[in-house]
């Protein structure tokens, strides 16, 4: 199994990620991808720069940790997580999370559950600049039971 | 020397990203906070005691009032939005 | 909403159906994609080739059917829908599936819906040539009750 | 005219794509199979009468026995395997 965990200021190429997933073996019969991009509006404020910090370290390690929990849960040939910070606008990506498995069942499951793991569990801050001013985000309600959601299941 | 880092709203609350602070081997989270607040000002004790304040030791999250070792690295920051 | 239902024999771009889906609008906030590809292995026989036909005009009837009941169960801003037909090869692409949408639950049930319902309800047929011989592959029952689990759901 | 066609497996067992039939309005699928068993011979309808088969009529699937149209386009198929 191959992991891929990478945070940069820079863009992904969905393609290279894809191919380089896909490639992992050709007992790969499914590759799902999750990409998230920075929308316009958010809770009814309009969005113009998203800025993203991270704990550099203990962030790829939160991240290496969540992939090892889905490869434990599912089987994955292959997973890649991207994200990005410094500062990001309307339309931009901020995360790519790409999971290749012999299984469609498999490849969806622990793509969603890397997803949102990582929302509530990987070390990444977002200060939202809006034209009603600069705020902190903090966790949303939903995000925790998202992931909680992954525990009761067997 | 342990290292105490800060980031995201606690780094812009407090105005610096990391201190360095002289601990003794089996000194608690509670203590250091202290030894912050006298150190650097009351804003110090309220923001690290904040109540939905995340705390890391070497990059694992704890929980509790744990005790260190003098080159631990201590992280304080408010919970995550990534994704 | 943009629908986008394409059989074909031609290779898909991921980059381009990704991106395509993705400029739907700014209020895009996630991008679910799958990729199925042909398995060199199925079912412990070795694949050599694997030909694919469809019912040309049904196929499109009921993918487009599919989408527009993903698109009433949950928030979709654009789906896609790629299957290939003819010889395909291991390594190669099958199918693919896209859902753009706000928010990233809304694109991860949509997209495997869309899947589960396309493998047992989409005139597609395959038949495997493997070294032990060539064979029509018949519905899984893995798929069937796949494609039941969401009958439950609200 | 009415046009049957066939594909995947039934193609190959029946060794044709498609074939045009002179029905009635109002004409079964039962009798149809009948008058394409009669025409083309009997494996005709044991491959059309095979329990998984799958039949659309105007490419939308059917259950039962319903009537058809003179123009109708009945399709037959095996269980479908796409993705």
């Amino acid at each position: 199994m191959d992991f891929r965990i990478l945070v940069q200021e820079e863009p992904f190429s969905q393609q290279a990620e894809y191919d380089a997933l896909r490639s992992n073996s050709l007992s790969v019969g499914a590759v799902v991808t999750f990409a998230g991009t920075v929308r316009d509006i958010n809770d009814d404020d309009t969005v113009k720069v998203l800025h993203l910090e991270h704990y550099p370290g203990m962030t790829e390690k939160e991240l290496s940790k969540i992939l090892e929990e889905a490869s434990d849960r599912w089987q994955v040939l292959g997973a890649t997580v991207i994200h990005r910070v410094g500062d990001l606008y309307p339309g931009d990506e901020i995360v790519f999370v790409g999971i290749a498995s012999q299984h469609r069942g498999d490849a969806f499951q622990a793509c969603e559950f890397v997803m949102d793991y990582l929302k509530t569990r990987a070390t990444f801050w977002k200060k939202e600049k809006t034209v009603q001013g600069d705020r902190w985000l903090t966790t949303r309600q939903s995000d925790v039971e998202a992931a909680e959601s992954w525990e009761s299941d067997p | 020397m342990a290292t105490v880092v800060l980031f995201a709203s606690i780094r812009e609350d407090l105005g610096t990203d990391e201190v360095s602070c002289d601990i003794e081997a089996g000194t608690r989270v509670s203590a250091l906070i202290e030894q912050l607040a006298t150190r650097n000002g009351p804003e110090w004790g309220a923001v690290l005691r904040a109540e939905n304040i995340k705390i890391a030791v070497n990059q694992e999250l704890i929980s509790g009032d744990v005790e260190l070792g003098p080159d631990d690295e201590i992280a304080f920051f408010p919970p995550v939005t990534g994704g």
